[in-house]
């Protein structure tokens, strides 16, 4: 399966995927309607200083402690991808607390949402590597060692 | 100084209605240009310190920036113009020379855009690259003036050693030290996928390229840095460089802040020392000199390696050129004076040398005239833009191009022409390392494969319409070249008709 | 308008030729009827034939032809001539005055044997002296030209239709164990003499159909050793490259094929005996300014053979036949046919195949 | 072929359904559901009665569940024992369903300890199941007032469920403070701002002496009147199943990493379990719901004849009230037990990082949530803080903190 991975080297702390992300599920076609005087919420973040840097979204992992902890059943994983049903997640995070690689974190609303590579909004797939000007995030798949 | 009498060059402007103040501009711009203020909400500029080199414009999401020329000018004047109006005050401000980078900027004749290229019609067919094999392998390197046989009568199949490219262009040389180690592996990855050579320009061979050898040139020049016996069999081939186009009879430096860690190991000098390459090198004080560099160079690497020389086009360019052709070496690289530099004084960039274009045309001609061609191969260089400016180098006599400025261009250089500051945004003139990682390799060699890729499909589009099938048809073919606009000397020194001819 | 030596003339054409492996002399008419069924290919402005074996007499002299435009001129050159050679025999080529050839120069042959003290003193072998004396009085006298200087050869071409230049040289009274032919289809020549085909040098002739792409480079690179391509045209040059590689650099008759006609990279890559591999590598990489690209068929007339060759596309036609002893080359399979209705095995070859024919050892 | 059992039909039956059904997909599964209702999540029922969710979205799996997975459900169904010889679970009703092998995941139940007058009391609910919460919610009405008892987990999710459904709440406890079992003093006391600051009006330090129908007469001699009782005192591991089959019962049904019980062939998953935390080196019921999915999901897996370890087990909670979130995990050991605690506070918000023998053991954030899985990862993996930028982590959870190397195993590599 295609998964967003981290060539942590080449980022450049731009944080263009965040912006690109939130854009991308904002629903809105335009980039300045959708993030113009807009507090962020993206699915993505860049965690790091100027020497290291590196963007974090969901790693849909293959064993995912957030789907086994979720007190309300609102994730699952389908197809290889950790979806969010937002219609049932009540917002108690414990999802944030059992996630290792700090991947996730509720919308403004105070309800989870989650990286979930695009496929159904209308970037179609991951906007934040399309966007990303130094391929330091990459969609593909990758062998697991 | 009380008064600051240069108006900055460059305007930032900022739609404001589209900036989402999301201050990627900020966190690019290594000149500090832009900056977040958190009171009024917005992006602020400081247009003193914008080179104009564009990464901001670049990387704004939502295009909410451009940069462009400050109207701002003094009063007109036809001799006295602004830019020479702001060197003086420059001058007068700082009391030194001018520094500049890239290539020559002045509005000298560009021969190339007065040359035309022919085409097949009717009497013989142009031949269509999409269905016919169309072939640009070039080998560089001397031929024998005569084949052998061995006792039974076969023929000895040995050449010189020989350059072998997929096409006749190559990345002349830049030093690490002058780009970024992450320019350096671009370079090599894209000229080992493709089949052709890059060149490790002055500063010596980091130890991690050691493994695309057969696809590198490893130069010498006159502060041989980083040569080492490895370091010369390592490459496929050696270039001893004589001078540069952008800055003939003079050396170079490289200032002490950039020779850190891995810049000063591979130049085996120490860290923070300023590396000077003295303007001659000084073993060589004329052609005698050079031919004993050459077989120093040839029985170091066992006469495996084919040595080039590379000299800036000028004046006399052509009875230099037959010089080194007699020198023993194999390949004469010719450096004409709109060549690129990271760093040259703005006066000689601009007015010393001369064009490419005559250059190789006086040197191929006068190699021929000799009957000496054979001996040498040479390579054009010094401001090949496109496809067409190597085909009509190729036609004019020239072997393989060198190219330097696209490269760097395609690596994401915006000619901003400030690579002396060392503050590259596009981290390929730089050694910084928050900058240089902005050039991820993986991108970067990509685009020069494409780039290359797509002039040779030019290539083969344009070849094939002469009715050529093969680039080595194409060398020295100056039938395939008419001149527009050129006066009868212009015209007699190309070697070439005029248009309608 | 410019003629030939002025401007660079490319042109179309038509070949025929027809060579007997035993070494059995034919008339001279089988060639020139060859030509008639190719009338359409040539367009009036050149012509030529050359045979071989037809001076048995004079077989140890090179047979000199020159066109002079003037006696003054021919008076000159004799002169010349007379330092360099002793003249066995000095006399105009017999013509027939037709209608259809007219403006002749004054067209003349001499048997020569070059004076040995003049050769040791040039330092240089018989034949290379033979071909620097062409190259002088071909670029240096003025008025004169000299089209043909091999040994019991000789190549008779004229402005006309190849047909009327056949009859006007009398051809049907030599005999050769192999003859050219050619008819010219030249696009930007009023036509000249000196400029029609065969192009010879020494006892090599090249008769050619084609326009040829890498001429300036092959002419630039060809003129370092020597030649002087002062006619401009694709024959010529092509003739010099054979001479240069053959008799200068002594590739034999298929190496040379491989060099003008070389196979393409990824042809030689997929050779699996590695020593012709390694050979054609070689080949390429040691001329490639030999490399002729473009359109060619070409038949080249040297002492005891011919080898015809296309351009490695096979972008003109060419066939080849045989009958007997016969073998039979020509641009069109009608000019077989009118050589040898029953011709057999015709074929086309491929693009850059040569096709060698020599005459039988001992046979002449 | 003998069915797999699941006593019990909460969250870790369902996780031992999937867990089984990860290994094998032909051996028919009964589950033994007390519960009339399909498997839903029970920690949201307080969130039911604020109104966040209702019973269809509250239904832990889809409808087609049991059906896809191939199990029999009883439902209002109770196992009274087991036979370990002929190894037949014994219903209530009688009747003996044979397992090849059976997962006790039938949770806790309620504590009711003994009140004085507590039979007086009309109106007084649990809040434990769907059942309780449906109840409840029948009974308030706006001006209700309502007392609950217990200031834990329960009790104050209750509060905040009711908050806007009563008219007046009273929370009592024994404790000194609130969330006792997962909160320091000063973190409780934040919480406790918070929800008075909504209007929860607390008794701690205190509790009740008599109930009368209406009215608590507390210890400390206060009295409360109230419309509605809820009892949150706490809960017990239900381990009779067990017990009365001689195995190895503490606090709840004691587990190895297998989710084995001292029985063989009877696993054990879920609230009613005793197992290892790792943050104490010794045995605790951690009733948490991640901790039950996982248990279940080993048991199952285990039950089928794979292996899947249930090793990393630590209580943790990622509680809100009132927009006031906390998280704790691990435990928290003090000076006197060779611990350190590493604090980072602004205004509003409070980090607790406990540390003893190099290793993250537990911590607390009040109203901080970014990435705090960092955090409770170290403690699971039982990370040498010596291996990572300790002083990086007291600022801010970061993967920066890490090394390079493990960065690249966590985001360049599938996971």
């Amino acid at each position: 399966m295609k998964r967003v991975y981290v060539n942590e080297e080449w980022c450049l702390a731009c944080h263009l995927c965040e912006y690109n992300c939130a854009f991308a599920n904002s629903g809105h076609s335009d980039m300045v309607l959708a993030l113009k005087g807009k507090k962020l919420y993206p699915r993505i973040h860049v965690e790091g200083d100027e020497k290291i840097s590196y963007a974090v979204s969901c790693r849909h992992c293959l064993d995912p402690l957030c789907v086994k902890s979720c007190i309300a059943g609102a994730l699952s994983r389908k197809e290889g991808i950790i979806e969010v049903d937002q219609n049932k997640c009540v917002g108690c995070l414990t999802c944030v607390l059992v996630c290792p690689y700090g991947a996730l974190a509720p919308n403004e609303d105070g309800i989870m949402q989650k990286c979930e590579l695009c496929l159904k909004n209308s970037a179609g797939e991951p906007a934040c590597v399309a966007g990303c000007p130094n391929k330091a995030i990459v969609y593909e798949e990758r062998e697991v060692i | 100084m009380g008064v600051e009498y240069i108006y900055p060059e460059f305007e930032v402007i900022r739609n404001e209605n589209r900036c989402i103040t999301c201050r990627v501009c900020e966190r690019q711009c290594a000149n500090e240009v832009h900056s977040y203020s958190p009171e009024l909400g917005i992006m602020l500029a400081d247009e003193t310190k914008c080179v104009d080199c564009q990464r901001c414009v670049s990387l704004c999401p939502t295009h909410a920036l451009k940069i462009a020329k400050s109207p701002c000018t003094y009063r007109e004047n036809t001799n006295w113009q602004n830019d020479t109006i702001k060197e003086i005050y420059k001058q007068a401000n700082s009391g030194g020379v001018l520094l500049s980078s890239m290539g020559n900027p002045k509005p000298f004749p560009v021969y190339w855009d007065k040359i035309l290229i022919n085409a097949s019609q009717v009497t013989n067919p142009p031949i269509d690259p999409l269905r016919e094999p169309m072939e640009t392998r070039v080998f560089l390197g001397k031929k024998p003036e005569k084949i052998e046989r061995d006792k039974k009568g076969n023929l000895v199949c040995k050449l010189p050693p020989q350059i072998e490219l997929s096409m006749p262009v190559m990345f002349s040389a830049m030093s690490y030290g002058s780009i970024s180690y992450n320019a350096h592996w671009s370079l090599a990855r894209a000229a080992t996928e493709l089949g052709i050579a890059y060149n490790t320009g002055e500063g010596g061979l980091h130890e991690d390229f050691y493994a695309y050898g057969p696809n590198t040139i490893v130069q010498v020049a006159s502060g041989r840095f980083g040569v080492h016996e490895d370091y010369l069999m390592a490459g496929a081939a050696i270039e001893i460089k004589m001078g540069q186009g952008a800055k003939p009879g003079i050396g170079g430096h490289l200032p002490g802040e950039k020779i850190v860690g891995d810049v000063s190991r591979t130049r085996m000098i120490p860290e923070g020392t300023d590396a000077i390459s003295p303007a001659p090198h000084h073993d060589i004080y004329s052609i005698e000199d050079l031919r004993q560099l050459v077989y120093s160079l040839k029985e170091a690497t066992e006469y495996k390696k084919p040595v080039i020389v590379k000299i800036a086009a000028v004046h006399n360019v052509a009875l230099i050129a037959s010089g080194i052709a007699r020198s023993g070496a194999d390949i004469i690289a010719i450096d004409g004076f709109r060549g690129g530099t990271g760093a040259a004084p703005t006066r000689i960039r601009d007015n010393v040398g001369i064009p490419i274009e005559l250059a190789l045309a006086a040197v191929d001609q006068r190699l021929r005239d000799e009957g000496i061609r054979n001996n040498v191969s040479i390579v054009a260089g010094g401001s090949i833009r496109s496809a067409t400016d190597v085909i009509k180098a190729i036609a004019l006599g020239a072997d393989a191009c060198y190219i330097a400025t696209a490269a760097l261009l395609a690596l994401g250089c915006h000619l901003c022409r400030t690579c002396q500051s060392g503050k590259c945004n596009w981290g390929i003139a730089t050694q910084r390392p928050d900058l240089t990682k902005r050039l991820n390799p993986d991108i970067g060699s990509a685009r020069l494969v494409n780039l290359m890729t797509a002039w040779q499909h030019e290539i083969k589009e344009i070849i094939g319409g002469m009715g050529i099938n093969s680039i080595e048809a194409l060398k020295g073919n100056r039938l395939m070249l008419r001149g527009v606009g050129l006066t009868e000397k212009e015209l007699e020194i190309l070697g070439i008709s005029h248009a309608g001819e | 308008m410019k003629k030939e030596g002025q401007i660079r003339i490319p042109s179309g054409c038509a070949i025929a030729a027809v060579i007997s492996k035993e070494g059995r002399r034919m008339s001279g008419e089988v060639v020139v009827n060859a030509m008639m069924p190719m009338h359409d290919r040539s367009n009036g402005l050149g012509g030529g034939f050359a045979g071989y074996g037809i001076y048995p007499e004079y077989k140890d002299f090179y047979a000199l032809h020159l066109f002079f435009d003037n006696r003054t001129v021919r008076k000159d050159c004799e002169a010349f001539l007379k330092e360099r050679f002793e003249i066995v025999k000095s006399e105009h080529i017999p013509t027939r005055q037709i209608p259809a050839i007219t403006d002749e120069p004054i067209i003349w042959r001499y048997f020569v044997a070059p004076l040995s003290s003049v050769v040791t003193l040039m330092q240089v072998d018989e034949k290379e002296f033979v071909a620097r004396t062409v190259m002088k009085i071909n670029t240096e006298l003025k008025g004169a030209y000299v089209f043909s200087s091999g040994k019991n050869m000789g190549a008779f071409k004229a402005v006309g239709f190849p047909e009327d230049i056949g009859v006007f040289y009398k051809l049907d009274e030599y005999e050769g164990y192999s003859w050219t032919g050619h008819g010219r289809y030249p696009t930007n020549t009023p036509g000249w003499w000196g400029g029609a085909h065969p192009f010879t040098l020494l006892d090599y002739s090249v008769v050619h159909n084609g326009e040829i792409s890498s001429y300036d480079a092959n002419r630039r690179f060809i003129e370092m050793f020597g030649y002087k391509c002062t006619l401009q045209t694709d024959t010529e040059v092509i003739t010099y490259i054979m001479d240069y590689l053959i008799r200068r650099q002594g590739l034999t008759l298929a190496e040379a094929a491989s060099v003008v006609a070389a196979p393409f990279w990824s042809t030689i890559e997929r050779k699996t005996d590695p020593a012709e591999k390694e050979k054609l590598y070689f080949l390429r990489s040691m001329f490639p300014s030999l490399l002729v690209t473009g359109p060619f068929s070409i038949v080249l007339g040297f002492t005891g053979g011919l080898m015809a060759l296309n351009d490695r596309l096979k972008l003109r036609s060419m066939v080849v036949g045989e009958k007997d002893d016969k073998v039979f080359i020509a641009s069109e399979e009608a000019a077989i046919r009118v050589m040898e209705p029953d011709a057999e095995n015709i074929w086309a070859p491929a693009g850059g195949e040569p096709v060698i024919v020599r005459v039988r050892e001992g046979a002449i | 072929m003998k069915p797999y059992v699941i006593i019990g039909n909460g969250v870790a039956a369902a996780a031992c359904i999937e867990g089984i059904r990860s290994i094998d997909v032909k051996t028919p599964i009964t589950v033994i559901s007390e519960e009339n209702h399909p498997v839903y999540c029970r920690p949201l029922i307080s969130y039911y009665l604020e109104g966040k969710t209702d019973p269809e979205r509250m239904s832990y799996r889809a409808p087609d569940f049991y059906e896809k997975m191939k199990c029999t459900v009883l439902y209002g169904e109770r196992a009274v024992s087991i036979n370990k010889r002929s190894k037949t679970v014994v219903l209530e009703s009688g009747e003996g369903i044979q397992y090849s092998s059976v997962c006790l995941a039938c949770g806790s139940s309620p504590f009711v300890p003994r009140f004085e007058g507590l039979e007086n009391v009309k109106e007084q609910y649990s809040f434990m199941t769907s059942d309780d919460a449906e109840a409840l919610g029948q009974a308030l009405h706006k001006d209700a007032k309502v007392l609950i008892v217990g200031a834990g987990l329960i009790g104050l999710k209750c509060a905040e469920g009711i908050h806007g459904r009563a008219g007046h709440i009273t929370v009592c406890d024994l404790a000194e403070r609130v969330l006792s079992s997962i909160l320091d003093t000063e973190c409780a006391g934040m919480m406790q701002t918070a929800m008075e600051d909504a209007g929860i009006e607390f008794m701690l330090g205190d509790s009740v002496a008599r109930f009368e129908e209406n009215k608590a007469h507390m210890n400390s001699g206060k009295t409360v009147d109230f419309d509605i009782l809820v009892l949150a005192v706490g809960v017990r591991a239900n381990t009779y199943l067990l017990k009365d089959l001689g195995g190895e019962v503490g606090r709840g049904i004691v587990v190895n990493e297998k989710m084995e019980t001292s029985v063989p062939n009877i696993y054990v998953a879920g609230d009613c379990t005793e197992g290892e935390d790792i943050t104490l080196g010794g045995r605790r019921v951690l009733a948490i719901f991640p901790n039950a999915y996982l248990q279940g999901h080993a048991a199952g897996v285990n039950m089928a004849g794979g292996e899947e370890i249930c090793n990393k087990g630590i209580p943790m909670n990622s509680i809100g009230f009132f927009g006031m979130h906390a998280m704790t995990a691990g435990s928290y050991y003090g000076e006197e037990d060779g611990g350190e605690c590493f604090e980072e506070r602004t205004k509003n918000t409070l980090k607790r990082l406990f540390v003893r023998d190099g290793k993250l053991t537990g911590f607390i954030l009040i109203g901080i949530t970014e990435r705090a899985g960092i955090y409770t990862s170290l403690i699971r993996e039982q990370t040498p803080l010596d291996q990572v930028d300790f002083e990086m982590l007291k600022k801010i959870a970061s993967s920066a903190a890490f090394s390079q190397e493990s960065r690249r195993q966590k985001f360049s590599r599938p996971v």
